[in-house]
């Protein structure tokens, strides 16, 4: 950080504590390592279903509620990645979500709900172009941009919701008339066998069934829309010229704009295409989610896609998985909440027994004695009760969420020119 | 050296057909400036500057800091667009308004501070920007990773295209540059301080590379504060004083010391004035210090030495071979997972940073900007940082703001930190007046060791006979010093002994008086051992 | 319903307009929420409309604090409206500071009874009456013995729709299993906005057996619809007949609504006010008031109408008493 | 050698000014875009603001908005970015109101003890992620932003758990705080009825303390040191670890008092309606403010002032979103302006330098 601006400039760029715990443990994640990781999980939860008779925790309605709720905050998160992969931190996802949502409202209960969409995106853009104008133009810490966009998004939707939906039939000053929904697929004779199969409750196959009927039946376009656009945009920063360009302004503009790069163009490319993604997440809540825009309907959505690309380690999997685990947690808690995270208490337990058994192992003593003590904590807890409150069974997402970023976030690697601002010129 | 029909293959697979890449005739004109100027504010960086390089040579640009070299280099790179003058390759005038001109015209630069994305790989940091492409949109890896590893051999390059960069020495960082233009097809080649991070034997390999290029009629632009490295290898040497050419000259017919008149008006300042200072007494013992990284490896294995009032230990060492390691640990930043420290008879070997410090321990960083100063933070802060224990700066709990800043200025004068004041941000300052200020920090207060890394590097002659001189007069007042330099005539001229590093291990101890650069250079790189860069 | 097109401020122009001028406040979402705010809007509009009177809207904003709602009572007080009325129970604390300082004015709010003074009329809601009688018709129309309750944020107003229900479902069913879900805590108050939680909760509990769900939740009310549709259950709605207001095609899953008529309330509060007959203190609107009720249209109460409306005169008659948690 | 001080003032003021002339402009563009007439709103504002009783509830609203921009200041400094201080003023001043409400403690006493509650109670939920960073590499933004929703849900929790009733009452609370436990207010505002917060005072303190520790502190040098540089800071013999920390814990400690004002001075309990969302406001502000303790105190004012007045244009029909458009286009424009500020400044102080040096005869090396 040669040139920090003088609000400080905070950003989760490489620390020095964060680079030395890195050292500490890196294990590799490979493909493999992971498949094993997977089947071992659902394993456990399978285990974990049939000792505790919650079977809402892979049923199909689990499943894909998780799926609808992940949506948004996946697009939010994959908005984050494509700009810090640039190297602009955008803590303003959740304004241009707010944009999002009002303007598929708008668009979408006069010219239907396509439109809805594509308007989302639009303004989405747009809002991602303001962060572009202030932060790689003007030079302006990330974050308070971010802040301003915040506030910009939600006065602004505000406003224009009173001017645009009130005294509209159906609509007032706080949300749009409905918006029609969009078509949903099922890949077909699937959901009976797979229904029947899940109802026999069979170890793994009843699990394995319900996954999938939840993900092939009654999927939303748009969720369909979403996840070619993970993949799609994998392909884009990974494979292509385009995303090299784009991944290296991220880590190094000096070195770019040297071999001739625009920095500029790119970074602003790649704002503007996050915040078009935080707009069709807000798309997607507006309009497959709920059928009309409505005042505080992203609920924070914004912030939560961030922390699941920094879960994701800045990594489009990674980041849709964290985005999973979130609408997983919400699906579970917002189901059959309080007989469901009681059962998740058991899998935490045994999980995080594996884990602390893995680390002794491996020598870290005191970190696998602490982990050890907080399963049996658990394990305690799950003992000695039925059911978990229904105030803290909505607070599954946020403490899966720290747990496994406590577990897991030394191995996260952020781009090292993250947050950083960037002018022309000025490189040694 | 290098099999020429190697070379030749290169051509075949440039990306650009370059129509110049036709045989050069040896006086022809690759780049030709005349008038430039380039203004920054307050400071003219180039003035009316006219230089004209031949192709097919290598041609060398000398000056002091801050003369103008690199902003030169950068206009000619389309990084600077000048404010006046004109800019002619082969011949035709050209407006370069970025780097893509300079690259289409054939122009290539490797900067003087390495210019590589660390967690890309070196393919992708050697194609960004001419990326091979299939089906219009897809990277084509395959076709770089082939053009990549033809062009590496070619030149001997010996670069992996699937390596992480962040997991490269400085040598082969360097050699993934030069790749990084060739790969352009570049004809002029422009290197900013290529070899101030190298050792001699990387020197030569990189020299031979140059030679190479240069016979297969590329054009080489080349800067270095190093006088003997140029005279060698430089066909012309144009010198820059204070952003104007002042001459071009012929190598053969001119000395290192005329050079140095030319570069500065004044003689060239020698590191060597022996009078021993060294007394028995034991400032700094270390007993089988050994760091490991990440992956168990032992970075710095079974050190031990000592330091004694009075006396400068250089170490000597090929960058990368646990030096920096080294330094960390004795300075208690980085955990060491072995050994014994002992600092004026205390084991100080859990010792914080903090407590080292304020026990005599001193430190001038090797990355001044990364662990020495504030930038953003006017110099007389700078004064208090690494020192808020001292009394000279701080009162219990308190800052003392008034003698921090009387102290800031008797720095500004006793060490000539040419600044208007001390209310000036670290960052306005140049590079020289940046470590002297530095040194001038270090060296105040109760001390009785410093840690000296690399402090000239990058400074210009006339800061670095300062430092120097301040070096040797703390050391007569009683200093003991752990010099790590990549510059063997400072390691030599102000070493009372030299330690060798290899691999992390002290391998040899020798007498600075009894040595040359050369015998020393073979030394750190494990005399026989000549894998490294598979140099013959 | 806000099929009215009021807008904010605007006084109905009514020539022969009578010379009170209504103050009323809103609590957050204000005019257009659909929901209990708009419902007070409603009573608003009748009363502008057949009592000509004048009015001014003001709206609390997000997360503001008790002080900002006491200087919209104080500048409404201050600019001459009398009666001034606070919709919610948020109002509560700020009433009942500024009540006393104009003595006046005639203050009333929805919702609450905690604030009491000469000056204050409290108008509130037997709700859990209510969602007694929505209760029994949800266990009469299941068939699986499953229903369900959803509840926008588990605040005490809530709760009182959640107890009436489940009394009502078990009145008619003893061993009727009644599922319950809020969809968020206090402070967030998105659980009153938020349609895709309401629709995740509904699925679950439809998945887990339920045909009937009943929601108290606001905004969030649409994806409980939009979740019976797709799973062939049936929904109730709250506060206004939502069969009115619904989209057209989810209007066929909407069994009833839970009628809380605020606009009664309000309406009736203003013409005792233009009659000269206000009274201070609590005025309950429940069963035998009229003021909370099940709705009818779409007719597909119209089979169980008779056991209803004798629940509904049971209720009335005192036989059978509606537990009221914040009692 | 400090120069150009006349200079520096007038820059130092010509970017706010800027910023609220254009948010202004933005303003008036969304008034005429509504059709609301735009001078009017203008003078309506005007003169909202100035009656007493509006500018006593610009300084309460100003005094906690103050308290929560420093503990996010705080932060700041070191690049931390604390966007907690939402779950842990409102965990800390549901603590506080929950302990205050059980004792009986003499005048004075029984302030002190809810403050040192709300004050730990904050510090310790701040620490949780300050650990986290410290020795699990948790980015402190998302944990943050988990810590703020968990509060959420504990509060709901234990406030139902220890919440009175209230016959007749949809709100919950806990039990009221005794008279020995408040801080009555202070008859600042002449003409006014409404009493300024007696916690003004306290942050004033707060701010003055900042400054203090901060500006003229060994400790508050590490800490800037730190938020610059870290690399320098550990090199220099900072242990940014228990850095990191104590900051965190530190500015918890201070979102612990933001609570305060209100639950001292005006609600006496934690209940349902209590205040929330003052540490994103606190966010903006110490943006607004950059950090100086100075600043912030405007930034809050300006921000307060703002809030205070939608009220009145709610009431008069004029969209009070007018405000949050205005406030966000303030806090763009301001760092917009400021930071072109700053490049001038450079330049300026670097072609000083190059002036200076030019002139100054070069010493040589020895000829
Ligand atoms: N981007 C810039 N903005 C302002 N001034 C600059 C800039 N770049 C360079 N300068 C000024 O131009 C002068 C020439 O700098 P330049 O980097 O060309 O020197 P140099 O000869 O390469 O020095 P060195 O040997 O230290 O690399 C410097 O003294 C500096 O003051
Ligand atoms: N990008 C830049 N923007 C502004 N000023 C610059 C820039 N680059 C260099 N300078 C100015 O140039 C001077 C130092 O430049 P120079 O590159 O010569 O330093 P240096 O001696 O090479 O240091 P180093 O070896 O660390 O690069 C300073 O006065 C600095 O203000
Ligand atoms: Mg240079
Ligand atoms: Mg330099």
């Amino acid at each position: 950080m040669t040139a920090a601006p003088p609000p400080a400039a905070p950003e989760h760029s490489s620390s020095t504590v964060d680079t030395t715990l890195r050292r500490q443990s890196r294990v590799t994640l490979t493909r493999g390592r992971l498949l094993v990781g997977a089947a071992a999980l659902l394993v456990t939860i399978s285990l974990v279903r049939i000792l505790t008779g919650a079977d809402d925790i892979t049923s199909g309605g689990t499943v894909s509620a998780a799926l609808a709720l992940a949506v948004p905050i996946g697009m939010a998160g994959m908005g984050a990645l494509w700009s810090e992969r640039a190297g602009v931190v955008n803590i303003g996802l959740e304004g241009m979500l707010i944009l999002g949502t009002w303007a598929a409202g708008w668009a979408g209960y006069q010219y239907g709900p396509w439109t809805g969409v594509l308007a989302a995106v639009a303004f989405g853009a747009l809002g991602g172009l303001l962060h572009a104008v202030a932060t790689v133009s003007f030079g302006v810490d990330h974050v308070v941009s971010g802040v301003a966009i915040i506030l910009l998004g939600t006065g602004t939707a505000q406003y224009l919701s009173s001017v645009a939906f009130e005294g509209v039939p159906g609509g007032g000053d706080t949300q749009s008339p409905p918006v029609p929904d969009l078509p949903s697929f099922s890949v077909p004779g699937v959901a009976g066998p797979l229904s029947d199969l899940q109802d026999t409750g069979w170890f793994l196959l009843a699990d394995l069934a319900g996954i999938l009927r939840g993900l092939l039946t009654g999927v939303s376009a748009l969720t369909l829309i979403a996840v070619a656009l993970v993949v799609l945009t994998w392909f884009l920063l990974w494979r292509t010229a385009f995303g090299l360009r784009l991944r290296a302004c991220g880590e190094r503009p000096e070195a770019a704009e040297s071999l001739g790069v625009n920095v500029y163009t790119m970074k602003y490319a790649a704002v503007v295409v996050s915040g078009a993604f935080a707009g069709l997440g807000g798309a997607f809540l507006a309009v497959v989610a709920s059928s009309a825009y409505r005042e505080g309907q992203t609920g924070g959505r914004g912030f939560i896609g961030i922390a699941a690309m920094i879960f994701g380690n800045w990594r489009p999997g990674g980041t849709a998985a964290g985005a999973a685990l979130f609408g997983y947690a919400d699906a579970l808690q917002l189901r059959r909440g309080g007989e469901s995270v009681h059962a998740l208490l058991l899998l935490v337990g045994l999980v995080v027994v594996a884990l602390g058994v893995w680390l002794v192992v491996r020598g870290s003593r005191r970190s696998g004695i602490a982990g050890l003590l907080a399963a049996v904590a658990v394990l305690v807890w799950f003992g000695l009760t039925d059911v978990v409150p229904g105030e803290l069974t909505g607070l599954t997402p946020y403490v899966a969420t720290l747990l496994v970023l406590g577990v897991a976030a030394q191995r996260l690697r952020p781009p090292a020119a993250d947050g950083i601002p960037y002018r022309r010129g000025t490189s040694t | 050296m290098l099999p020429r029909a190697g070379a030749r293959s290169t051509q075949e697979t440039d990306i650009a057909t370059d129509p110049r890449s036709a045989a050069p005739s040896p006086d022809a004109v690759a780049v030709e400036l005349t008038g430039v100027t380039k203004r920054f504010p307050g400071v003219v960086a180039n003035r009316d500057v006219s230089l004209c390089v031949r192709t097919g040579t290598v041609h060398a640009l000398v000056g002091e800091n801050g003369a103008g070299k690199s902003t030169l280099m950068k206009i000619l790179y389309g990084m600077q667009r000048p404010d006046e003058g004109t800019i002619r390759v082969a011949g035709r005038e050209v407006r370069l308004s970025g780097p893509a001109d300079a690259i289409s015209a054939g122009i290539g630069m490797v900067h003087q501070h390495f210019m590589l994305a660390d967690n890309l790989t070196v393919l992708e940091n050697v194609v960004l920007g001419s990326e091979p492409r299939r089906g219009g949109l897809a990277l084509d890896f395959a076709a770089a990773r082939r053009k990549i590893s033809e062009i590496s051999t070619a030149y001997g390059l010996g670069v992996e295209p699937d390596r992480l960069v962040a997991d490269l020495g400085v040598g082969e960082r360097q050699r993934v540059e030069i790749l990084k233009v060739l790969y352009r097809g570049a004809r002029i080649l422009i290197l900013d301080e290529p070899t101030a991070v190298l050792v001699p034997h990387e020197v030569d390999e990189l020299f031979d590379n140059l030679r190479e290029l240069k016979a297969e009629g590329l054009t080489v632009l080349f800067i270095s504060h190093k006088l003997d490295e140029v005279l060698s290898v430089a066909d012309d040497v144009t010198v820059i004083r204070r952003g104007t050419t002042v001459a071009t000259v012929d190598p053969r017919t001119t000395t290192a010391r005329q050079l140095a008149e030319l570069m500065v008006g004044s003689e060239l300042p020698s590191p060597e004035t022996r009078e021993s200072t060294v007394t028995d007494e034991e400032v700094l013992r270390v007993e089988g210090l050994t760091v490991r990284d990440a992956a168990g490896r032992a970075v710095v294995d079974d050190a031990s030495f000592v330091i004694r009032r009075g006396e400068v230990l250089g170490l000597a060492g090929v960058e990368g071979n646990g030096q920096a390691e080294l330094v960390e640990a004795l300075m208690g930043m980085r955990r060491a997972d072995a050994g014994r420290t002992t600092l004026a008879d205390e084991d100080v070997s859990d010792w914080s940073t903090r407590r080292r410090r304020e026990g005599g321990l001193r430190y001038v960083p090797e990355d001044r900007h990364r662990h020495g100063l504030l930038l953003d933070a006017p110099l007389w802060e700078n004064r208090i940082l690494g020192h808020q224990t001292e009394s000279s700066v701080s009162r219990g709990p308190w800052i003392d703001r008034a003698s921090a800043r009387a102290d800031s200025t008797r720095i500004v004068e006793q060490y000539d930190v040419r600044t208007p004041g001390i209310d000036t941000l670290a960052s306005a300052l140049s590079g020289g007046n940046q470590q002297k200020f530095i040194v001038g920090r270090e060296l105040s207060g109760d001390l009785s060791v410093l840690v000296a890394s690399h402090p000239t590097r990058g400074v210009d002659v006339g800061a670095q006979a300062a430092i120097w001189d301040h070096i040797r007069a703390a050391r007569r007042a009683g200093l003991a010093v752990l010099l790590v330099s990549a510059d063997l005539d400072e390691l030599i001229g102000l070493s009372d002994r030299i330690c060798v590093v290899l691999r992390g291990r002290i391998v040899a101890e020798v007498d600075p008086s009894a040595v040359t650069p050369e015998q020393l250079g073979s030394a750190m790189t494990g005399a026989q051992d000549d894998a490294r860069g598979g140099a013959a | 319903g806000s099929d009215d097109a009021g807008s904010g401020t605007d006084t109905a122009g009514s020539e022969e307009a009578s010379d009170i001028k209504v103050g009323l406040a809103y609590d957050i979402g204000g005019r257009g929420d659909q929901s209990f705010n708009d419902s007070a809007a409603a009573g608003l509009d009748r009363a502008k409309e057949e009592l000509g009177i004048e009015a001014t809207e003001a709206e609390a904003g997000q997360g503001e604090s008790d002080a900002a709602k006491e200087e919209r009572l104080r500048v409404l007080a201050d600019s001459g409206h009398d009666p001034i009325i606070g919709v919610g129970f948020a109002y509560s604390a700020a009433l009942a500071k500024v009540a006393p300082e104009f003595p006046d004015v005639t203050f009333a709010i929805v919702d609450d009874a905690n604030a009491t003074g000469d000056n204050i009329s409290n108008l509130v809601f037997a709700e859990e009456q209510g969602s007694f009688l929505v209760g029994a018709a949800a266990a009469l129309k299941s068939k699986t013995d499953n229903v369900g309750f959803i509840g926008g944020v588990q605040v005490p107003l809530i709760e009182k729709f959640e107890v009436g229900f489940t009394e009502g479902a078990k009145q008619v069913k003893p061993d009727i299993e009644v599922q319950s879900v809020y969809l968020t805590q206090p402070p967030d108050f998105s659980g009153f906005g938020d349609p895709a939680k309401g629709r995740t909760a509904a699925q679950g509990m439809f998945d887990a057996g339920a045909d009937v769900v009943y929601h108290a939740a606001g905004g969030s009310g649409s994806g409980l619809f939009e979740a019976a549709k797709a799973a062939g259950g049936l929904a109730i709605g709250v506060d206004s007949d939502q069969f009115e207001t619904a989209a057209p095609d989810v209007q066929d899953v909407i069994l009833t609504s839970m009628l809380k008529k605020v606009d009664v309330a309000v309406f009736d509060f203003l013409s005792s006010v233009s009659e000269g007959n206000v009274e201070a203190g609590p005025r309950v609107y429940d069963l035998e008031q009229g003021g909370v009720d099940y709705s009818t249209s779409g007719g597909m109460v119209d089979d169980i109408k008779g056991q209803l409306d004798e629940l509904k005169q049971q209720v009335i008659d005192g036989e059978i008493e509606v537990t009221d948690p914040t009692a | 050698m400090r120069r150009w001080d006349v200079r520096d003032v007038a820059l130092g003021l010509a970017a706010p000014l800027l910023a609220v002339a254009f948010s202004l402009v933005i303003a008036s563009l969304v008034l005429i875009g509504a059709g609301d007439p735009v001078l009017s709103t203008y003078s309506l504002l005007l003169d909202y603001g100035q009656r007493p009783r509006s500018l006593a509830l610009v300084l309460n609203a100003a005094t906690t908005y103050y308290l929560s921009a420093l503990a996010v200041a705080i932060g700041f400094r070191m690049n931390l970015f604390n966007i907690g201080v939402d779950g842990q003023y409102r965990l800390a001043a549901m603590t506080a109101a929950w302990v205050g409400g059980a004792v009986t403690l003499p005048t004075g006493l029984h302030q002190l003890v809810i403050v040192l509650v709300a004050v730990l109670v904050g510090g310790m939920w701040a620490g949780i992620a300050g650990l986290l960073k410290a020795t699990r590499g948790v980015s402190e933004v998302i944990s943050t932003i988990m810590l703020n929703a968990i509060a959420t849900g504990l509060v709901a929790f234990f406030l139902r758990k220890v919440a009175v009733p209230v016959a007749g009452s949809n709100n919950i609370g806990t039990a009221p705080i005794a008279e020995s436990g408040r801080v009555g207010g202070l008859p600042l505002v002449p003409d006014s009825a409404l009493e300024v917060f007696g916690f003004l005072p306290v942050a004033v303190l707060a701010g003055i303390a900042y400054w203090l520790v901060l500006g003229r502190t060994r400790f508050g040098f590490e800490l800037r040191a730190t938020g610059r540089s870290e690399s320098a800071a550990v090199a220099s013999g900072v242990d940014v670890r228990r850095m990191v920390v104590t900051t965190m814990l530190l500015s918890g400690a201070v979102a612990g008092l933001v609570g305060m004002p209100q639950l001292l001075g005006a609600s006496y309990s934690y209940s349902l309606d209590f205040p929330a969302g003052l540490g994103f406001t606190g966010i903006a502000i110490a943006l607004l403010g950059r950090n100086s303790p100075i600043g912030i105190a405007f930034g809050a004012l300006l921000w307060a002032y703002l809030d205070v007045s939608s009220v009145i244009l709610d009431i008069e029909g004029i969209s009070r979103e007018i405000v949050t458009i205005m406030q966000g286009s303030i806090v763009l424009s301001v760092v917009i302006a400021y930071e072109l500020v700053r490049r001038y400044r450079l330049r300026a102080e670097q072609s000083r330098v190059g002036r200076e040096l030019a002139q100054a005869p070069r010493a040589e090396v020895a000829a």
